[in-house]
């Protein structure tokens, strides 16, 4: 699991790599959140297209992450999602409260 | 119902969360035996990764226990796994399987039985508090001709 | 010498041939937590993929029997793999472990055991005629710095 | 594993393609022969580019291969052979048997 993150005119992005599963989630989350903090974005965009594995561990991941963006007054998107990860999303239901795109 | 079965493999890795990825890339190595898509392959490792990730979050709480996957080959191209340990059990496991149920913190998102139940073709939990849960889970993997 | 285990796992299974895909990529999927590089982790594939094959051709030349591997994560980033099997045995361990010495037919080289020994760091054999063998064999993986 | 041939001027070219160990090995013996025996070539081609995997099966087909090439008078040479697959060839010396490019 690898995160990278570019931030322009307060537009946040950050790119993961690898899989992400429980044992990368903890040590991720709390990688957006301080990369957040630091940023103070209007916008984040979450790019997925580096996954080769997620499960239930990212739907709470995401959902962090759109938390910690509403408390900033901003939004989340979640772009570029892989098959075997959107039919994870998909499966939870979260188009219902994230913008998968 | 009786079925015969073609070849089984057993795997057995204590509760480190370090373990998640190698269950579920060992079980998607012996499936790689019945010719999977890539997408069956990816539901299969889905699946694998919930049940172990359950064992090691909500069987083990607090300290490491053994975890035993057996894997087998039945008639008709079926896969079937079960996820065992010897942790703290489901005190109501109908409640737990609810989708969003969960007793775990932020960090679950109460899906891992729906995923595994959408997944796969069957799923069956048995469990008792204090002595354990065994995930017994089947998936067909659909006949491909050969390419050659 | 005593050697703290920091993780393991045990991948038991039947001698059928397929199996031998399952195996060495089951543990290579165990070894990825030693972050090694792919040429490493093609010469573990490779040793298990011999030691493997062994069992499957020689102990059990003319039935299905049990294979058992254990794989340990020891201080300072050894990888220690043993393959064990309940058949045929070595008569003359020493004999057998000469390059090109084979009991094998065409489809055998005798390289096996040759290439256990020079992929990984360390080779043991232990075996009884009648009674089974177990290949032990240590490789140390190059600690890397992380990137990110 | 997978195998695919070609044929040109009596010259043959054998692609190998997935992991070749024991349980691959024995079935890619068999058309390795056939197709020999089909085609009668003057000279093989061998070519391992495409092999993910390779353990000592592999050195008993290439020597098989080599030596129904002497019996067609023909010449083997083994080519694209990838990083760990060479390593194994090394490994057995069969440079000193086999041409290895
Ligand atoms: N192996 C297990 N041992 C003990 N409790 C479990 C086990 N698996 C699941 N549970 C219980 O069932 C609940 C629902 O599980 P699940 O649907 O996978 O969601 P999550 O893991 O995200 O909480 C868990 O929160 C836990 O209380
Ligand atoms: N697990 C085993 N059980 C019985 N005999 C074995 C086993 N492993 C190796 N041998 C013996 O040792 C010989 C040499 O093994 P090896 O160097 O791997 O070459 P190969 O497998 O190509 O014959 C084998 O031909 C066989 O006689």
């Amino acid at each position: 699991m690898e995160m990278k993150y570019k931030t322009e005119n307060r537009q946040l992005t950050i790119t993961l790599t690898g899989e992400l599963d429980h044992h990368a989630a903890k040590d991720l989350m709390d990688s957006i959140d301080r990369c957040m903090e630091q940023n103070l974005p209007t916008k984040t965009l979450l790019d997925l297209g580096g996954l080769t594995f997620m499960d239930s561990s990212g739907i709470a991941v995401v959902l962090r992450a759109k938390r910690r963006m509403e408390a900033l007054s901003g939004t989340l998107v979640v772009v570029n999602i892989p098959r075997q990860a959107s039919r994870v999303l998909e499966t939870a239901g979260l188009g219902r409260y994230v913008d998968l795109v | 119902m009786k079925t015969k079965c073609t070849n089984y493999i057993t795997l057995e890795f204590l509760s480190h969360s370090a373990n998640e990825g190698f269950a579920r890339g060992a079980v998607a190595c012996f499936a790689a035996q019945l010719d999977p898509t890539l997408e069956e392959l990816g539901d299969i490792k889905t699946a694998v990764s919930e049940a172990v990730t359950n064992a090691i979050v909500h069987a083990y709480p607090d300290r490491l226990g053994k975890i035993v996957i057996k894997a087998r080959i039945l008639e008709e191209n079926v896969l079937e796994l079960s996820v065992r340990d010897w942790g703290r059990g489901i005190a109501d496991v109908e409640k737990a399987r609810q989708p969003l149920f969960s007793t775990g913190g932020e960090e679950r998102s109460g899906m891992g039985f729906t995923i595994m139940e959408s997944f796969m073709d069957r799923l069956t939990v048995r469990s008792q508090e204090g002595k354990g849960t065994r995930v017994t889970m089947r998936r067909r993997i659909q006949p491909r001709r050969a390419v050659q």
